[in-house]
This record gives structure tokens, C-alpha cells and sequence, in this order.
């Protein structure tokens, strides 16, 4: 957990609203534990906005660490602005990962709109370790994808309109995909019915999957309490004091899919 | 460097600059990004007799240069709270203020009675009368003189620690709940816990947090917090503490320069988990700049027109 | 487009965008930057029976999202406003709602009678018994059931045309009021008046505002507009104007989906004169993107998640 | 009174703190009536700092406006960051005008801090008019200084640390100035001890001056009645209804001497 000014390398538009930035911040590099960690970004000064953005690392390497971010409101405009040789203070790096993926199993990684972000860093952790694995990326529609779509080198696109890939959402292409790699595991992060569909998923085929959820956060740090999910079952986790619920930014954002309640 | 020691009954403080309860978690959360023995004292997260598992998401959200939380009081009760925590807080040499929070006046007793029974560094109490999240848990307290009045007085009985009365803005008359305090035994009030709010996305249609009803707490409320300050001044004997949007040094001099001896820092270490430690340092600065040898000169000093 | 008509009593408004009393003048300041005319309605400052100089300077000062103020009732007192301002609103095509002011039921009273002596367009009446600055001016009724009961039933006695009781924020139980104004005869009620605020410069330990207290306005008290609507929404049957924070059609939308009929925009105004043209603007954007043919849909419709 | 989204034209420090700024708002330009006159500034589009900032028109002329901006606070910070290009919206041109300066009088100017900008427009006013006149600037110190001290050229210069022009204030070079000029009319700009000693110097010389004051300001246009001063005698103005007091935005910002009651 540290606390780093960080000054922009790049900052670029990589499809519709979807951007990506770059930052130089040597010791949330190296402090970095591994995909599905994130950092709590402050982009502007004043007051009017008080609370940091919580934003997935899409990449930790050579004292750089990059996020892929979609426009939303009023930081995200802000940090859309930016221009590299500008600095922002990071917080970070925050969280747990996802986990065993480098085990054996066949991993497969599903993003639904920014929630790529943490699969793509996945992806490349897979890549380096040289780990088979398949990756399915889903968006409202083709202007949102900035990766093509291409299922002999196991990288699936879906849009909901049908535009680029496969028409429908993600869940499309995982159909077909679990039945050649019977040890598949599924990892997921994106928006919540996604999340939901993916967990009914792996209930119903009795895989193991692993989500990163999101929740509003006010610190990041396990200070304000404010980022809870319900949870499923009760395994008390060292951060979270809670049975019922799990603080997002310390015992998350990464959870067993049969841990989360839904609701 | 300006002199910032504050003295409130027979406790010291090494300065003004405190942490709000239920903003620093219970001050063991962020060793890495705050040294917490710089602070004046670190005021824990309100502890219930039962713990309590807090209410459902979602329970923040941003408003305009501030922010609304239900937490529901989240915490880990009295029993843990002794075991786990006044042993850690024995090797701090900041001062910790337990806060505490009931459904009704036995619960606060039965709290305090517990801590009280057993050997702590504790320097005293934060009642949180004034928690607008849960239904029973303070509102009730807090706009009532003559509960706040009953309270208070149970408490002094129990307890020669501080006893810190800690009061609503959410009422038609603050002042009058401070006096009640003051007159049944407190040491000291604190003001302001959060402002009764709400948030609605107008593109959901739905609220913004699951109890609806929120407190509203960051640079926002600044004016409403030094407006009680200074009110509860020109008529308390006892000191007052500051709180609401306190993220400067010229802000804690603002609340101290309307009355407070001290001032507690919330929302804003949301952001900056070390910015009481920047408060300190500039609240010394502006100190020296008025060639002030002691905070405390501040206190109540503002000038007004009328 | 979508129909934005709004009708409270048996009066109808083209939409339900008005601006609110003391930040608007009296309607006829700003000809070249607005144009009045695509109002829902024009509240006119308050109006007291004498005319009034109001608070020495400073009497504004900004804050945090927000301002605070303390103008001291200003105006131009009941006769000049009948004799120089009614005639111009004979012109306009825009409902015109008259804010009054008193120190005294009586004088409330005495201000209605001489207005409703005269023939004249205005639609109704908004009561303005919440202002913070001026020490007899309002308090006293805006805290206080009985007087808020009192002072309505007398005036309904006096006039068929729309009365709209203004609420104050400062107050321990805001639905309690609102529901003796029910009773005693109001049409509607207004909330919020601005939170009672200080502010104080630090460098030069003075307070920012003559009269010391102001009242704080501006999107910083959105929440706490909010949360008062939705409040008053749930216990009155009477319509409820929402005021307080309001700067875009999506805040106005909020406040609709909290439980307003209509909502009055404040200090937005002094930022963009011609602010409210856009608000309608956009509010009817926003009732198109969901559908909506009515924008009396909205009223009351948050979902809220317990 | 009109509202225009300006362009700026160039933004640039000339002293220490003291910034000047143009922008190509061609109806504001054209609707200027005179030196004393000011505009109304949004920075920015947040509402953290809901309010505009007043400043006065430095020059107005070929569709441009100037104003000369000293670094305060929140606003002028802002307005100091942009560039030339971005564009910031003006409310303007509001207030009054200084007046009779081309009657025939001999007008001396008088400005302190950032209270110069009007009296460089007053100055570039009896300049086109061939109007013979003196100007005196105050500031603290030298670095705040960006024009030449040059008596022979009717430019006085004071410093409170004499290190530039004459020490003291700008009351020192007056005293010897009315004697020459009997017939002299003072305008002033200023902090308000500077326009009290004024103020008081024009009374006990039995002088005309007019003072162009300050106040907070809510709207710029008569809409908050939150920016009066405290008026000495009453003769009411057309926009003002106020006897005691006087709505600078709409009757100021330009006063007689003798109508400003400094209390
Ligand atoms: C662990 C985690 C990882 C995330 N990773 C990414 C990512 O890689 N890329 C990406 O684009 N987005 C990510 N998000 C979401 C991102 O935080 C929001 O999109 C962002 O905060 C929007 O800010 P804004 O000011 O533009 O939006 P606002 O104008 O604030 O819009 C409001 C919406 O943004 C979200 N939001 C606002 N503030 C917060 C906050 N403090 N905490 C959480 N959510 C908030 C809420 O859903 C809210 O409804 C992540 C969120 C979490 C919790
Ligand atoms: C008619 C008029 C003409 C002016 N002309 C100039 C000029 O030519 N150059 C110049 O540098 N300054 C001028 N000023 C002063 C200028 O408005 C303030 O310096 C500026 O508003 C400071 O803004 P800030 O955000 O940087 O300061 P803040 O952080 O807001 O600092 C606060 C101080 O700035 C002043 N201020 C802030 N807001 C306002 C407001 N809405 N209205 C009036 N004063 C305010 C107050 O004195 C206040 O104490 C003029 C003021 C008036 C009334
Ligand atoms: C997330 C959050 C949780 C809080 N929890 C408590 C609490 O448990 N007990 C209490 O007395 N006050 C609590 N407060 C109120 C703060 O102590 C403080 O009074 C308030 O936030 C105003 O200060 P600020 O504007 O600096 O945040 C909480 C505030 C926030 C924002
Ligand atoms: C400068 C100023 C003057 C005001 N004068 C009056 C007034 O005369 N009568 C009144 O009932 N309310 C008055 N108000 C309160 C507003 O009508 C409104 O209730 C309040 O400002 C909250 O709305 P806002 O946040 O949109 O400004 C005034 C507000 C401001 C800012
Ligand atoms: S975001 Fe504050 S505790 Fe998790
Ligand atoms: S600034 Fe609003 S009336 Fe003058």
C-alpha cells in the first residue's frame, strides 16, 4: 500500500469511450502482486469530487502501470483530458488476485466492457508462463472492441448487437468452450449480470470460477466500510471482521464465485 | 514551532488535529500511510455492545464536495474491542477516544462499564448520540435535551475518563443539547456528526443507498459545522471539538478560530489516509505566520462584524 | 416532447421549473440573458410590509459546492411592489408566485390583505417562514408547529389564491411542520430554505459575513434537499416544492423522483441568468430518453432499495 | 449584458503575480462603454466555486478584451493555467464608467495592486483623446511592477520597499502633483485603505475624485443584492432602491468620493 505520484507516459483513446493510461510509478511496480489487484487513482486537486477512483491494473512492468478506463463521469472525463507529463496520485497497489490459474486447469478468462482490464493482465500473466487458455470479451457493440476477434488463437469478441464477433453476450462462445476443456476454470470480471450469469454457470456445471466484483469505495484501504458485498457463505477472511459481508477493497475485489451473494 | 498541546479536563493532548470515529477504522487499519503517533488522538469507530454486521450496499456515494454514508455502525462490539484492541492500543502514544454508540441508555452503561472494568490506556469516551444511520441506535439521543441530559449524567457516574458528548446538527437548536450535556457532567461536545441526505440517479430512478437516508459528511458541510461550533461557543463552558470538512490547516484554524480546542479530520482521510499529518504541519505554519507561540491562542478568536 | 404541465391547487404551470425567491430579484432584472416567459413560474423575493435596506456588507460569500448568504431582506416593501411590480406582471405570460416575509403573523397578515385589495395576475403565495438572517424575519415560525399552523390558517382566511409554505432545514423534524401546514389550510409546501452556515477567513480571523450566520445554498445542500423532499413526500398529501442544489435538468429530476411536483432553482442563477431554459431543456431530454410523455410521472417514483 | 463564450487569446505573467489575459469577444467589445466597466468570469465548469469572478476590462478594442489578473485564490490559479485557444465564459461588459475626464479637468490616475487595470484603460482613453494626464502606481514591491517608472513621461511608480519609482505610498508623488495641476481630478483603483486615503486627501483638497470600489460579488447583474456598499449620502440611483446602500454591480463599480462611506 503506497502512495505514489505518478507522472503519465500516455494516455489514448483505444475505441468508443474506452481509453487507456499510462503511468511511471516505480514502487506500485514493484509492489504489485498480480492480476486483479487495483489502485485508488486521485486525478484532480479540489474538493468538489472528494473520493478516489478505484480502476483494475491492466499491466505492472519495467516501473510502469497502466489502466484501461471508460468514460463515465466526472473523473473519468477528467482523467480523459489528461496529457502525458501530467501527474496523479495513486494509491495502491490494493486488493487480492486471482488465483490458480498456473495450477494445471485450463483458464478461461471472460471481460465484459472495462472489466477486460484485470482479464488482459491475466492474459499476459497466462502468456508469459505459457499457460493455454482462451479469452472472451464481451461488449455492447463493435466499437467498443479495440482486439480482434479470433477464435484459432482463442480470443473470443461478442456484441450484443452483433457487430463484431458473435452476436449475444459472453456466454455464447463459453457454451461451446467447456466442453472441450473439461478442466476448465473460469475467470470473470465485468458488470453484474454478467458476473451472475457466469457464477449460475459454474454452479450448474460444477466449475470453479473466480469474479472481481466492484462496489462503490470511499478509501480503498479498509477504513470507511463503505465497499461491502453480501456474502454467500461465511468464511471470515482476515480483513473483513464481517460474516455477512466482505469489504470489496481488502478481501476483494477477487471472490469465489459461490462466495457471492447476488441478492 | 508553535506550541499545539490542548487540554481538555484532566487529559493533554500533544495537539489539536484528531481523527473522526468511523473515518480511521480503528487506527490500526493504514500503518504504511500514516504514522498514527503524530496525531493529537484517534477517535475509534462507534463500538456497540453486540457487534454488528452494518447495513446492506449499497453505503456511499459522492455529492457535491462531500459524500453520504450508511455505514449502519458496522463494528466488531465491546467484548472484541477489549480483547483485541486497548492491548494494541497500549503501545500508541497518541491518545485514543473510544466511541461509542446504543440502542438505549443501558447499552452506552453497559459498554462503558465493560471498558471501565478492565486496565486500559484509553484517555476517554466519544458518545455518538447523533448517528442518523440507525433507526434506534442515536437520533433519538441527539435531539432530545433532556435523554442527552439523562445519558450523560448516567455516564459521568461510571467513568472519571473524559466523557466527549457528541451532537447532531440535525436539530432545530443545538445549543440547547450542548447546555443538557454540559450540565449533566460532560467534559467536553463534539460537533458535528453528519447531516441528514440523499442521493438519487436520476438515470436508474433509484436511490443512491440502500437506507435511503444518509449522513452527509466533507467540505460541504464546513459551514454547517462552524456554524454550531461557534453557536455551542458563545454559550458552553466546556470546550468544544470541531468536526465537518476539515481537510486544511486554515480549516482546523477556522474551527478552532470559532471556538473549538480541538478538531477531528473524517472524510478526507478517505482520500488522504496521512493528511492529518499535513494539517498539523500547516496549522504550525499558520501559527507561525500570525507569530502565535500556541494554538490554543486561537480558540474563539474569530472576529466578527456584529 | 414530453408534457411538463404541473398543477398544484387549481393552478397549472407550463412546466415545472421556477426560480426561487431572492436569487431571481423580482423577475424583470435580467431581460437580454433570459426570457422569463419559458418559465414554469417566477417566486419574487421576499417582500416584508416596509421596504428594507437589509445587512451591512459582506453579506455573500462561496463555500464549498455552494455559497453562503446574508442578505437581510432586501426589498422594496408591499407598496412599491403593487404599485410598480404588479402592473409589469400583468405582461408577462409566466405564473408569478409572491414570497412575503413577516416579523409577526400580523404583519403577514397586513402584507396579503393590501395585495389582495388590488386586482392583479399573481398565481399565489409563498411564505417565507424559514429565513435564517434576520433575527425576528423567520425562525420563530419555520421551527415551531403551532405557529407554522397558526400563521397558515390565518392567511387562508385571506385568499382563494395558491399558499405555499416554505420550510426551513433547520429543524429537528421538518415533517412535522410540513404536516401542520397541511392541516391548517396550505396548498403546498416549499423545501428547502438555505442550512444555517458560517464562514471565516483565517488568515485574517474574521468572519466572511456581517451578520456572522448566513445561509448556506448552492449544490453542497443538494442531499439535504433531498432527503427533505423525499421526507415530506411520503407523510403530506399536498404537493411539494423541492428547492436547494438544483443546476441541471438531471438534479431537477431527482427531485421530482424524490417526491417534488416542481422545483425552484436558486443559486444557479447567478451563475447563468438564463440557467433554467436549459434545466427544461434537458429535463425534457431526460423524460424523452425514458419514455416518459409527462414529466408528472417522475413525481414520487425513486425506487428505493428498502 | 451579454453572455459570450470567449476564446483566449494569450494568457502571459507580467509581474510577480500579476497575470493579463485576452480574449476574442467581439459583442462584449462592442458593447463597452468605458473604462471602469468589468466583466464576469466562469473558469470553470464544476461547481465546487459556483460563482463568477468580477475583473475589470483592462482594454477593450478590434473585438478583444484584456483584463490584468492578480493570482488570489481557487479562480485566478484556474484562469492562470489555461492557454491560449481554450475559452472561459464572460458575462459583461457590466458596471458604470469613470467620467468627465475629457471635460477639460487635468485627470490624474491612480492604481494600486490590480486596481491598475482600469486606470490603464483610462490612461489609453486620455491618450486617444490627447487629454493630458499623470498615472500613479502602487504596488508592495518592484517584481509587482511591469511598467516603467518615468516622471518625465507623467508615469509614477511607488514601492511600500522603495525598490522601485518612489518609496512609500501612492500619496507621496500626489501631494506634489495637485499643486501643479489645480485644476486635477483624481480616479482611483485600488485595495480600500488606498482609496480611503484618497478619498480623504480629494476632501481635504476640496478635489473631485472618483473611486472605482470592491465588493463580493453573488451575480454581477442586481440579481443577489449581495454586493453593496456602504453609501454616505443618498441620492438614490437608478438601480439601487436602497438609500443606505448601493449595488456596485449595477450603480458602481465607479463612486464619487463623497457617496462611499468607508465606515
Ligand atoms: C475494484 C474496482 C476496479 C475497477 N476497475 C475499473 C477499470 O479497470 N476500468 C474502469 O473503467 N472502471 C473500473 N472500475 C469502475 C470505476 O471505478 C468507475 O467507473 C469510476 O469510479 C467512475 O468514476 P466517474 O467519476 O467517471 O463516474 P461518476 O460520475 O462518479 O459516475 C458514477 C458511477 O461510477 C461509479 N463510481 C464512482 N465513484 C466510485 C468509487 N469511489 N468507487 C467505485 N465506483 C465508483 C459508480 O458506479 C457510480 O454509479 C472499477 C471499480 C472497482 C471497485
Ligand atoms: C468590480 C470588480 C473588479 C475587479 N477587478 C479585478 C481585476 O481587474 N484584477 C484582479 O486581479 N482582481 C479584480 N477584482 C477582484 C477579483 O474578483 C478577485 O481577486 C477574485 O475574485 C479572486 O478569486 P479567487 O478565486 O482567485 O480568490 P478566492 O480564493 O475566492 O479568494 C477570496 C477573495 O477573493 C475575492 N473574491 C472571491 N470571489 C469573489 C466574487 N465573486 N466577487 C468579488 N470578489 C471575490 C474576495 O476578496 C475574497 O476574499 C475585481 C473585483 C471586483 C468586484
Ligand atoms: C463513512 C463514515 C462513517 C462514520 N462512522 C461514524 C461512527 O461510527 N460514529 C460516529 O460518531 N461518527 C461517524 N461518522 C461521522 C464522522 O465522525 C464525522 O462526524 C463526520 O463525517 C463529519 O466530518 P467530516 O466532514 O470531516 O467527514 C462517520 C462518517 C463517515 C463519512
Ligand atoms: C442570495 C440569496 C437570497 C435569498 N433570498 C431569499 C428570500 O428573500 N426569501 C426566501 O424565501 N428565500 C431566499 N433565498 C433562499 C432560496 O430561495 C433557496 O431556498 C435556497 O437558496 C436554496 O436553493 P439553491 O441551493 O438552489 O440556491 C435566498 C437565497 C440566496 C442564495
Ligand atoms: S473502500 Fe473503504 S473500506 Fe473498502
Ligand atoms: S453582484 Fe448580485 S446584485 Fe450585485
Amino acid at each position: 500500500m503506497i502512495i505514489e505520484r505518478a507522472r503519465i507516459n500516455s494516455n489514448r483513446q483505444l475505441a468508443h469511450q474506452i481509453w487507456e493510461m499510462q503511468f511511471e510509478a516505480p514502487q506500485i511496480a514493484t509492489a504489485y502482486k498480480g492480476s486483479g489487484q487495483f489502485i485508488n487513482i486521485l486525478a484532480r486537486d479540489d474538493w468538489n469530487h472528494p473520493l478516489r477512483r478505484p480502476m483494475s491494473i491492466a499491466s505492472a512492468e519495467g516501473g510502469c502501470v497502466s489502466i484501461i478506463y471508460k468514460l463515465f463521469g466526472g473523473m473519468t472525463k477528467v482523467l480523459s483530458k489528461k496529457i502525458s507529463g501530467e501527474t496523479v496520485e495513486l494509491l495502491g497497489p490494493l486488493g487480492n488476485t486471482f488465483s490458480n490459474w498456473n495450477n494445471g486447469s485450463y483458464p478461461i478468462l471472460i471481460g465484459g466492457g472495462v472489466g477486460l482490464a484485470p482479464m488482459l493482465n491475466l492474459k499476459q500473466a497466462c502468456e508469459h508462463n505459457k499457460i493455454d487458455h482462451t479469452i472472451i470479451i464481451g461488449a455492447r457493440s463493435g466499437n467498443e472492441h479495440f482486439i480482434d476477434h479470433d477464435p484459432t488463437k482463442n480470443i473470443y469478441l461478442t456484441t450484443d448487437d452483433g457487430s463484431i464477433g458473435e452476436k449475444g453476450t459472453v456466454m455464447g462462445p463459453l457454451e461451446g468452450l467447456i466442453k472441450e476443456n473439461t478442466n476448465a476454470v473460469l475467470y470473470a470480471c465485468g458488470p453484474e449480470p454478467m458476473l451472475k450469469a457466469v457464477k449460475e454457470f459454474a454452479m450448474k456445471n460444477n466449475m470453479n470460477a473466480q469474479l472481481s466484483v466492484e462496489s462503490y469505495m470511499g478509501c480503498g484501504i479498509g477504513l470507511c466500510q463503505g465497499c461491502v458485498i453480501q456474502r454467500k457463505n461465511s468464511e471470515i477472511q482476515s480483513h473483513s471482521y464481517h460474516e455477512k459481508y466482505s469489504l470489496v477493497c481488502m478481501d476483494g475485489p477477487v471472490y469465489q464465485a459461490t462466495e457471492v451473494d447476488f441478492g | 514551532m508553535a506550541n499545539l498541546t490542548v487540554t481538555i479536563g484532566n487529559e493533554s493532548f500533544d495537539n489539536p488535529i484528531w481523527v473522526a470515529s468511523g473515518t480511521f477504522g480503528y487506527g490500526t487499519e493504514a500503518p504504511e500511510l500514516v504514522d498514527v503517533n503524530q496525531l493529537g488522538a484517534i477517535v475509534t469507530k462507534s463500538i456497540t455492545r453486540q457487534p454488528r454486521e452494518g447495513n446492506p450496499p449499497p453505503r456511499i456515494v459522492e455529492s457535491p464536495s462531500g459524500m453520504i454514508n450508511s455505514i449502519g455502525l458496522a463494528n466488531i462490539g465491546v467484548e472484541k474491542y477489549i480483547k483485541e484492541l486497548l492491548p494494541i492500543y497500549e503501545g500508541l502514544s497518541t491518545k485514543i477516544i473510544m466511541n461509542i454508540a446504543g440502542i438505549d441508555i443501558q447499552e452506552y452503561v453497559e459498554i462503558m462499564e465493560m471498558v471501565e472494568s478492565v486496565s486500559s490506556v484509553i484517555a476517554g469516551y466519544e458518545i455518538n448520540i447523533s448517528c442518523p444511520n440507525v433507526k434506534k441506535g442515536g437520533m433519538e439521543f441527539g435531539v432530545d435535551c433532556e435523554m442527552t441530559a439523562k445519558l450523560t449524567e448516567k455516564l459521568r457516574g461510571i467513568t472519571e475518563r473524559l466523557i466527549i458528548m457528541k451532537l447532531s446538527p440535525n436539530v432545530s437548536d443545538i445549543v440547547s443539547i450542548g447546555l443538557s450535556a454540559e450540565k449533566a457532567g460532560a467534559d467536553a461536545v463534539s460537533a458535528i456528526n453528519t447531516v441528514v441526505g440523499m442521493s438519487i440517479n436520476a438515470k436508474t430512478e433509484m436511490s443512491d443507498i440502500y437506507t435511503t437516508y444518509g449522513g452527509l459528511s466533507g467540505p460541504a458541510i464546513k459551514p454547517i459545522g462552524l456554524a454550531a461550533v461557534h453557536k455551542l461557543y458563545k454559550k458552553l463552558g466546556i470546550p468544544i471539538i470541531g468536526i465537518g470538512g476539515i481537510v486544511t490547516g486554515e480549516d482546523a484554524a477556522e474551527y478552532m478560530l470559532a471556538g473549538a480546542t480541538a478538531v477531528q479530520v473524517g472524510t478526507a482521510n478517505f482520500r488522504h489516509p496521512g493528511i492529518t499529518e499535513n494539517i498539523i504541519d500547516s496549522l504550525n505554519t499558520l501559527l507561525n505566520d500570525s507569530n502565535r507561540s500556541f494554538s490554543s491562542e486561537l480558540i474563539g478568536k474569530v472576529r466578527t462584524h456584529s
